[in-house]
């Protein structure tokens, strides 16, 4: 195992510091773990939070600021966070006029958020969830945990967070965020594993000449294994089940956004968004806005997912909106 | 013997725990396999924080003991298990109440109300190829074989937890990120039905001590 | 080898293709492989450009747009452009108040800017060079081709960029950017090699147990191998040279940047911000500013880099003003 | 034969092209060890991109063809090898003026003229372990055997260029990136002396062969 850490179980925890002392105009860290909003909390401001397991930088914590997140929770590397965090979170937020939890659709993340949303309801705080799920790779049916939330997570968080902070209400953020996560489709894979740092091993071995196509962000294993093959394959074998899925069609506007895994660079991210154009332009589907860049990862897996979101004229507005956060900045 | 008290309890979790520790890496690697690779790290850890606080949590009746094991559980595992495996010695405790100590009905009573706590919980049914897999046929032959004594009964659940554990291995999973891979699932052993039957072994085995 | 690519030799082209597909509002590629700003030349502001071998995303290419370069020439992977690409991008950008070349110290940088400055001067146009030369791995004598320019490369284009975009002349952005050269110290290392998409495989072979301190941007084996260490004897082995060459001393106030080499993950540059910043306090060094991620890579190699400047009160003005580009936003 | 022609050149140019095509693996290897290994590929890539245009080039004298491969070279190697390549072609071009052919005396000074370019572009002194280690003893050889003729005179050369090449293998570099690598760059073969080494060797062999 090769990373630039101390003791494994110490990871997380060093990160935040570092997050903490590199950020104390955004962010401040509270225990146990969860990344607040310096500012939080906004009196009448429904509060935005959100939270998973550790390894996927810079989701969820770079998110955290304004016009985004109030507060993020990080669990231990790949795994949920527990229930204690996103009811801290939530009490750290709360304005008086409720808060919004978008969860991943996780198994472990939907148990614990549940757990937590009861709790803070006892103690009078209105709380509301919205389940992202767009990972077409998995089918969403009766003989799966359904589709795994993946890179329409950070649109939502951008798009909900903007609505939030022009004092749009709990149920119009809600109601916006199930819009997102009906629009939304996306799609990964992985050239290499990872090493979660307690495992201390490659969750999966992989051949040189091999890929893992439909792989989520957890270092699991994809949907099918095959030989490498090149951008514009590898692009195809994303672009095409999500713009079918939905599906996308011509005279769609949409944001498409071409994530790295984190151990993938730039470089590579812009061959992938240059087919990318290229296939949505001939289906006469048109990019209005786009994000190219690592903002949802693996640890240090190499590869991307591709993620296309249906944009209505309230979204696109909203993804303009001003934000400031670690990983996302604009207008401020 | 035919009770279970609090130093049974105790030794039962520590049994666990210490188990949970050895295995730790076989359980993350069943993980690796078709999941997150972080099982046995998310159980460890759990379990490590309630050891860390046996003596506080012990000073109570077999309820208080058991809810403060599943509150611990639920506030350091994470996860899918963590929420599981608490609800589970949560709901133990609520069937325990303030007992000092529970006959052989009244822990089968208790290890029911637990997997119906977790099935609530999880929503997995049999055959979905999770710990329920193991769990369900561990209760089932622990009331099966109740009337014999606590540990034959006990022996029978960790006997059924194992054969439960292995059963769905060939299977696909429809629950959990086992399921994320279709049919490359099948043909692996499920790490939460593992830790369970580490879990009814424990139990035997620290039953079987006193 | 496993890249997102297709053809080795079409990847930089596919890649600029993708940059202007997905940022057409900041930048346009011409001929022969210059990033020029959207909205170049701009009468009376002094043009800054820079270039360098592909490789490094989003350096250079990344930084062109409001507030810091008007161009950016991209070489073949990890090779210096040549000059038609500095001549061309001095002349689309010029907008009568000449321009300033920025220089990472290599050879073939060196020389092939100075050839294209003096073309460029033989169509009468006024053309500066600064060196950046900040890698104290490299000892900075007549036996070597003296240090390296790395991170603070990153840190001169946003500074003098500013400096250009608020209307100062060539003379003064000159200078400036010799004074950020004069105060900038860097130093790298690498878990991994990289492979030159070209060349096929790992530029050079280390074991699972080995790091490479001392190396610079172009997968070039460094200074020197060491047993794999934790991420803060790593910190220290970089931070220690870098705070004694300059001298850092307490009272300063720096700028510290602690950058990702292309296949490393967010969440590990936080750990080593955090030691970072824990090493400066201890010294009495305040950080008044910070940028932690990926912003001059080399191709897909693990590693990490740490850069200090001893910023002024102009530089620091400078810093925060506001920038507009691919990879740096803000104020905008 | 005893003068140098455009033909000659042209041959000279594709056997030059040809072999650094067929070593372009070898040469970058070279400089994965000391370098960023692109010294092959930037090399293939000027000469492909020379022999895409060379019948244009060859159209014009022998200063003019000369120029036009130096040109190219500038325009498409990049690195520290194009301009030095570049500018070598470019003072071969100057000396030659306006010539359809160049006596042995003549061939000689040309290189002589590229060398002095070589050194005053990247200001390589003798033992800075470049390109210069082989270029240098390779145009001194062709002086001191011109008088033989200038196919013993090319032949010495390339002998010497060879040698020059080896020499240099033990030591430490003191300029291009080498440099950086302190002592660990020596007891390494320089790429760029590699290559220039190649380049005696073309002119030989083309000259050889008419
Ligand atoms: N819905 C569910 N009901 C019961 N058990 C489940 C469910 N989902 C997953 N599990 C069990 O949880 C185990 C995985 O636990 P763990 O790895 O700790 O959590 P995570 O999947 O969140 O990483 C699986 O092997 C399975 O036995
Ligand atoms: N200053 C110099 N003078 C002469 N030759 C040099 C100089 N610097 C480097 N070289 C030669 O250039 C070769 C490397 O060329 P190349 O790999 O194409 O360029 P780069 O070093 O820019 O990647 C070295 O092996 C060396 O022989
Ligand atoms: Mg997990
Ligand atoms: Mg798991
Ligand atoms: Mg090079
Ligand atoms: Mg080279």
């Amino acid at each position: 195992m090769k990373k630039l850490m101390n003791a494994a179980d110490d990871m997380v925890d060093e990160a935040l510091a570092g997050m903490a002392a590199a950020h104390p105009d955004l962010i401040r860290v509270i225990e146990p773990n969860v990344i607040v909003r310096a500012d939080a909390p906004r009196q009448g401001k429904v509060g935005i939070i959100s939270g998973g397991g550790s390894g996927h930088e810079p989701m969820h914590g770079g998110f955290v600021g304004m016009g985004m997140l109030d507060a993020a929770c990080a669990g231990a590397v790949f795994t949920s966070p527990v229930p204690d965090q996103m009811l801290a979170a939530t009490k750290a937020v709360d304005g008086g006029a409720g808060v919004l939890h978008i969860v991943k659709n996780y198994t472990g993340d939907i148990m614990n958020f549940e757990l937590a949303a009861e709790l803070a309801q006892a103690e009078g705080i209105e709380v509301t969830s919205v389940i992202l799920a767009d990972d077409v790779a998995v089918k969403d049916s009766l003989y799966t945990a359904g589709r795994r939330g993946v890179g329409g997570t950070v649109l939502a968080e951008k798009i909900v967070g903007a609505a939030a902070e022009e004092g749009q209400d709990l149920a119009a953020v809600t109601a916006l965020c199930q819009r997102v996560q009906d629009n939304v489709r996306s799609m990964g894979m992985a050239l290499t594993s990872c090493t979660v740092p307690a495992a201390g091993k490659p969750t999966f071995e992989i051949g040189d000449d091999e890929m893992e196509i439909g792989v989520g962000i957890h270092g699991e294993p994809g949907r099918e294994r095959r030989k490498l093959a090149s951008a514009d394959e590898i692009t195809e074998a994303l672009l095409t089940p999500i713009l079918d899925d939905m599906p996308f069609s011509s005279g769609d506007k949409v944001l498409a956004f071409v994530n790295g895994m984190g151990g993938t660079p730039l470089i590579e991210l812009y061959v992938i968004y240059n087919k990318v154009a290229q296939m949505c332009a001939d289906r006469g589907v048109t990019i209005e806005r786009n994000l190219v860049g690592s903002y949802i990862t693996s640890l240090e897996m190499a590869g991307c997912s591709i993620t296309l979101l249906k944009l209505d004229d309230e979204m696109t507005r909203l993804w303009d909106a001003p934000v400031h956060t670690a990983a996302l900045r604009r207008g401020a | 013997m035919s009770t279970f008290d609090s130093p049974a309890f105790r030794r039962f979790v520590e049994t666990f725990a210490d188990r949970l520790h050895e295995r730790r890496d076989e359980l993350t690697q069943l993980d690796s396999a078709i999941g997150d690779a972080d099982h046995g790290i998310n159980m460890d850890r759990g379990f490590s924080a309630v050891r860390g606080k046996l003596d506080e949590l012990a000073a109570a009746d077999l309820g208080g003991f058991s809810k403060g094991v599943g509150m611990t559980l639920i506030s350091t595992v994470g996860g899918a298990s963590g929420p599981l495996y608490g609800t589970f010695f949560l709901r133990l405790a609520t069937s325990f109440g303030d007992r000092a100590s529970a006959t052989p009905d009244e822990l089968g009573e208790a290890l029911r109300a637990g997997l119906d706590g977790v099935r609530q919980r999880g929503k997995a049914e049999l055959d979905d190829k999770t710990m329920v897999d193991a769990m369900s046929p561990g209760v089932d032959a622990y009331e099966a074989a109740s009337a014999d004594g606590m540990g034959a009964a006990l022996a029978a659940a960790a006997t059924a937890a194992a054969a439960g554990r292995d059963r769905i291995t060939p299977l696909v999973a429809r629950k959990g990120r086992a399921s994320y891979l279709g049919e490359r699932a099948a043909n692996h052993q499920d790490p939460g039905a593992t830790s369970t039957t580490i879990l009814f072994e424990s139990l035997r085995d620290a039953v079987a001590e006193s």
